[in-house]
């Protein structure tokens, strides 16, 4: 099980790992964090969970439904992107502040990691109180995704995962924002129980944090830890 | 508890359904009215077009809707040029999704109550000098209480409950878009079960309040003969 | 009014052509009479325009209500008709008094107390028609029909529910209503006084076809006799009185008493239709 | 069979108590007769189990099928009864022989085509109740009812909407059925012909109670003359011819023509309802 | 672009709706029968109950349905007592949990047709000696298609649309619980937008098809009266 903003990158981790294991067709069930951990909580046949922050994995640590303790295996860069030629490159984030940026949308902070970086980050730059009205939020990172390719924003915040994801590369402007101005995404996995016997879970799991993978994530747009 | 953003959540829910029960009551009624009363060769094409956004996971449909209502499709762009401004992300574009996502709940029951009252009571009123209007507000419509019934609940409740379209459309802006299904949505998300629970709570039994005063008030009138 | 119409059905013996011409002078009351199925509704459904003809003309005063060959035909609402279905078609929703002021262009309250009154139904006023006898529906439709102030009264079979004495009445107060509101009224009526009591005009009906029209007493009756007398009837009973037989043969709602020998009652049977016959008969009226 | 009932209505003039106690020899056929509004439809439908007295007992052979002293209530189903409603009730989803055969406890062919023969329905078996004329409808719902072969036929004006001829025929039909399945059968009929030619008994009802009961002949005739007669009727003309008036009579379905002079015309008009005696009156008999 | 999984999904999807829609119908006829002929005190708290499911948001209508059915659930536990396993995250908790969302767009419909149906027709077959099973068989169903065609259709429409309880609880395991809303739901999620519309498409185009063949069966049947 992962959730939804990592599965570019899961589907290339896959088949890299089928081809070095033979574990083929490893499946994934992508939903919402907060749904598969309310599914894993009553027992969800899930092998290993790909969370997009620490917080779900914790929780289900606590609970007592994981192996071990939950471990980051990548961190999210949080990104503005924009499809309506709003100049990001020139003039930074203070242009959310123009007239030109009417509508700004972010991921929901309450359910979404990418969210809480987000208004962490307007808030350290001392934005937040005054972009507030033109905030709209989108229920996921993929969803506030859609509202900007959609130009239905003028720009958004978003994962640097989604601007490098091969349909969206190359459109639209987008900047990273200071990385020092928000506490890290952390990227939180967990061996489920259900997985603990299974070869290929275990295995995935191991593999997850070999350089290989490192390599595919980090050409996906996350940090990882060397790169820390 | 019941802080002020609470209120406001919960109250926003009702008004979205209640306005969008009055609009499909009346946009639902003229379509339930043509199916039910005329025959024509595309008919079933018409009766299949009316069931179509069920088909739609709401979250599709309010896709296709952003789609459509984005300032550059074509809807969005003509009601931008009407009014100056988009409804997506608006109490408006909510009232419209719901409106669209919930049509075919009004319009079956109203069809089918409409092929249920016998040709000669219309037939009768018409003799008697009663218009088209006048016959189906005086004489059709007492006569389908329970169809009507089941259109305006159905539709009610589903608008309450629903939030696929809504969490599309929305984008929960708190005291204009963000409805209580949505806002249960985002605490179950966040594993804040109790205020899931509490607003869950709180929709039940206002919903099951007035349902119950409407199945009484209904009970009243029409009371079944125990066959 | 001016009636030409023809129109297919299909009835219990094949196919036929429903095929009638009618000159009727205005404030007249036409009985139509006919076997069941001969098509009688169905003309009274084309007057009022809920159903078509396949050709036709109907012509009232200097409306025309429809005419074929010149594309017309008024929507049931624009022809002034008042209409006693044969199944009543009351409003359930509505209450005996609500059925009634539907049928009136604006509510008339006194109109409502007369009609109500009419018909015996003040104490039933408030009652829905779904507790109602079948008498008192009828009784709520024709006053529904007439309520209207129509120019033509469509009535089919609208007292057939009813126990003679009822129905006396009312066909009493349907020819004053006919005078006084001098109205077109066409009637259909399987019941012989009702057609002589009531009708000016009777037009018998036959699979489609107007076989036989005129005055009542020149379509039904055969014979003119005044001082000679024939009455057909049935034989209900047959008993032995020493030695005659006393035949009780049932004339009407009368029961005649014959002596007859026992020659002639051997031949004679319960059921079996008679005449009773008399060549001296001297009648005198007497006023009840 | 043994009928006691006693229940609270609500009639035109108020609230009144049905309340009739009959005690029929099986095989008899009984007419109910009385007023709209009267409790007669009451009666057959609670004999059929679709309502409750308030009080009661019925028994019919050696079943009781209610009795509230014990608490016994079969259910409609248990009760052999044919029921024909006066609004007919027949099911729009079947067509003319589909609700017959529905009634019959095992489908049979044979009995279906002899009903529908009898009823003159043969033509119409395949067609829907909507499409059928009044009358055609009332004769599925008595083949319907007898289509059960039910211990009791419970008729409720099965023959009103009928032209005289079909009716006769029917009348005649009903008897032989009567008598060759030997049911119980209760009529009610406003006919005054119908209920002499069919039934052995009829009981009067008014505002719920039992008035009168009898045979037939016993109830309704109040005067038994063979050498004199009177017919009751109604003006329906009035016409001068020369010196004298020619008045005609309505009498049962017959015109008859009296002579009267101006003096006795002067009072007669149109509409009155007269008395037509005969001092000297020799009948005779001629079988048709 | 048809690959199998893709097919399997389709089919999963239809397979679904239809044994829900089956199995809505046997359970929803005695309830709405229930409620249509039968007269008693509680009868609107009862009536309420029925059209509560729609009330919550359908993703907490599975979080609850999870709860319920989880093996330390009461009834979850009941079920793994007597079967030997869990109904979560397999293909019959998911037409369980259809079954309770779509519970009143079966039973709404089909009782106010019942009360539509005239009780002198009842009457009829009673005194034909028909019993109560063979009355509602013969006599009822077939005089109210309208309603009971505006139920299943509401049904069908809604199960192959609905994805909030079948995610919540089904858990998108491929083959057995990953159904077409779940997929859609998941290629927009992942930004395949292609993808999500051609299986939208498909869903769209074998239902329309299906609806298209029903209600042209149907208007054979039932002509309107052109009124
Ligand atoms: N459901 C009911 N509730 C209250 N009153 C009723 C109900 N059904 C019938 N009545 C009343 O009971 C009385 C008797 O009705 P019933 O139908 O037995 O009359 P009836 O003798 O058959 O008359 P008709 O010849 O007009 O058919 C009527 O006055 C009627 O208004
Ligand atoms: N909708 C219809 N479709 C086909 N045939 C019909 C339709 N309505 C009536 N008919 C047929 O047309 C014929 C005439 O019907 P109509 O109702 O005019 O008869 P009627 O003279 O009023 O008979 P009754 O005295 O029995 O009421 C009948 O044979 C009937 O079966
Ligand atoms: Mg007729
Ligand atoms: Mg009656």
């Amino acid at each position: 099980a992962a959730s939804a903003n990592v599965q570019y990158a899961l589907k290339e981790l896959i088949s890299d790992f089928g081809k070095k294991s033979g574990c083929e067709g490893v499946k994934t069930v992508v939903a919402s964090s907060g749904k598969l951990t309310a599914q894993i909580e009553r027992g969800a046949p899930y092998h290993i969970f790909l969370s997009a922050d620490m917080k779900y994995p914790l929780y289900l640590y606590r609970k007592g439904f994981t192996v071990e303790k939950p471990r980051v295996y990548a961190i999210g860069v949080l990104v503005i992107w924009s499809m309506k030629g709003i100049p990001l490159r020139e003039k930074g984030p203070m242009v959310l502040l123009s007239d030109d940026v009417k509508r700004i949308a972010m991921p929901n902070p309450r359910n979404a990691p990418y969210g809480r970086a987000a208004r962490e980050y307007l808030s350290r730059i001392g934005l937040f109180d005054k972009v507030r009205k033109k905030i709209i939020y989108g229920e996921s990172v993929s969803q506030t995704s859609q509202y900007i390719f959609k130009k239905l924003v003028d720009v958004g915040f978003t994962a640097k995962s989604v601007v490098l994801s091969p349909r969206m590369k190359g459109k639209g402007t987008w900047i990273e924002v200071d990385r020092s101005k928000y506490s890290p995404i952390k990227q939180g996995v967990v061996l489920l129980k259900k997985g603990e016997k299974n070869r290929c879970a275990t295995g995935f799991y191991r593999y997850l944090f070999t350089p290989d993978a490192k390599k595919i994530l980090s050409r996906f747009g996350y940090i990882t830890d060397e790169q820390n | 508890m019941f802080d002020q953003q609470f209120v406001e959540t919960i109250f926003l829910t009702f008004r979205l359904a209640f306005i969008t029960t009055v609009i499909l009551f009346f946009a639902g009624l003229p379509v339930a009215y043509f199916l039910a009363y005329k025959d024509f060769r595309f008919k079933p094409v018409v009766e299949t077009v009316v069931s179509l956004p069920l088909v739609l996971p709401p979250t599709v449909l309010g896709f296709y809707l952003i789609v459509l209502l984005s300032p550059e499709g074509f809807l969005g762009g003509l009601i931008e040029k009407i009014s100056g401004h988009s409804l997506l992300f608006t109490f408006e574009g909510l009232v419209l999704g719901s409106v669209v996502y919930s049509f075919p709940f009004m319009v079956h029951p109203l069809q089918s109550g409409f092929s249920s009252i016998p040709p000669s009571l219309i037939e009768a009123s018409y003799t008697l000098g009663k218009s088209r209007i006048e016959t189906l507000l005086k004489v059709i419509l007492p006569n389908m209480k329970p169809s009507i019934l089941t259109g305006i609940v159905l539709t009610f409740a589903h608008t309450i409950g629903e939030f696929g379209v809504v969490l599309m459309i929305g984008g929960s802006i708190p005291g204009e878009t963000k409805v209580a299904s949505i806002a249960i949505y985002e605490e179950v998300e966040a594993l804040n079960y109790d205020r899931a629970n509490l607003y869950a709570l709180v929709l039940f039994l206002i919903t099951a309040f007035i349902l119950i005063v409407v199945y009484t008030v209904n009970r009243r009138f029409t009371r079944a003969q125990n066959l | 009014m001016i009636l030409k119409l023809e129109k297919r059905l299909k009835g219990s013996e094949g196919e036929f052509l429903l095929n009638v011409d009618m000159d009727i002078p205005e404030g007249s009351f036409v009985t139509i009479f006919g076997r069941s199925g001969a098509g009688k509704t169905t003309i009274l459904r084309m007057i009022a325009g809920l159903e078509k003809p396949d050709r036709g003309f109907i012509k009232v005063g200097n409306s025309v209500y429809y005419d074929s060959s010149a594309g017309i035909d008024l929507p049931p609402q624009k022809r002034k008709v008042g209409f006693v279905f044969q199944d009543y078609a009351l409003f359930p929703n509505m209450t005996v008094a609500e059925n009634i002021l539907f049928g009136m262009e604006k509510p008339d309250r006194g109109f409502l107390d007369y009609l109500l009154e009419l018909t015996g139904l003040e104490k039933l006023a408030d009652r829905k028609p779904d507790t109602l006898s079948g008498g008192q529906k009828q009784r709520v439709a024709l006053a529904r029909a007439v309520a209207r102030k129509p120019e033509i009264l469509l009535l089919d079979e609208p007292l057939s529910a009813l126990d003679m004495e009822t129905r006396k009445m009312l066909q009493e107060e349907l020819q004053r209503i006919h005078r006084d509101m001098n109205l077109t009224t066409f009637l259909i009526s399987h019941d012989f006084s009702e057609v002589f009591r009531l009708s000016d005009t009777v037009y018998v009906l036959d699979r489609g076809s107007i076989v036989k029209q005129g005055r009542p007493e020149d379509v039904f009756v055969q014979e003119r006799l005044s001082g000679k007398v024939k009455f057909s009837g049935e034989i209900v009973d047959i008993k032995r009185e020493d030695v005659v037989y006393i035949v009780s043969v049932l004339i009407g709602n009368r029961i005649i008493k014959v002596v007859a020998d026992p020659a002639e009652a051997e031949d004679l049977s319960i059921g079996d239709r008679v005449v009773v016959a008399s060549k001296a008969f001297n009648p005198f009226i007497i006023r009840v």
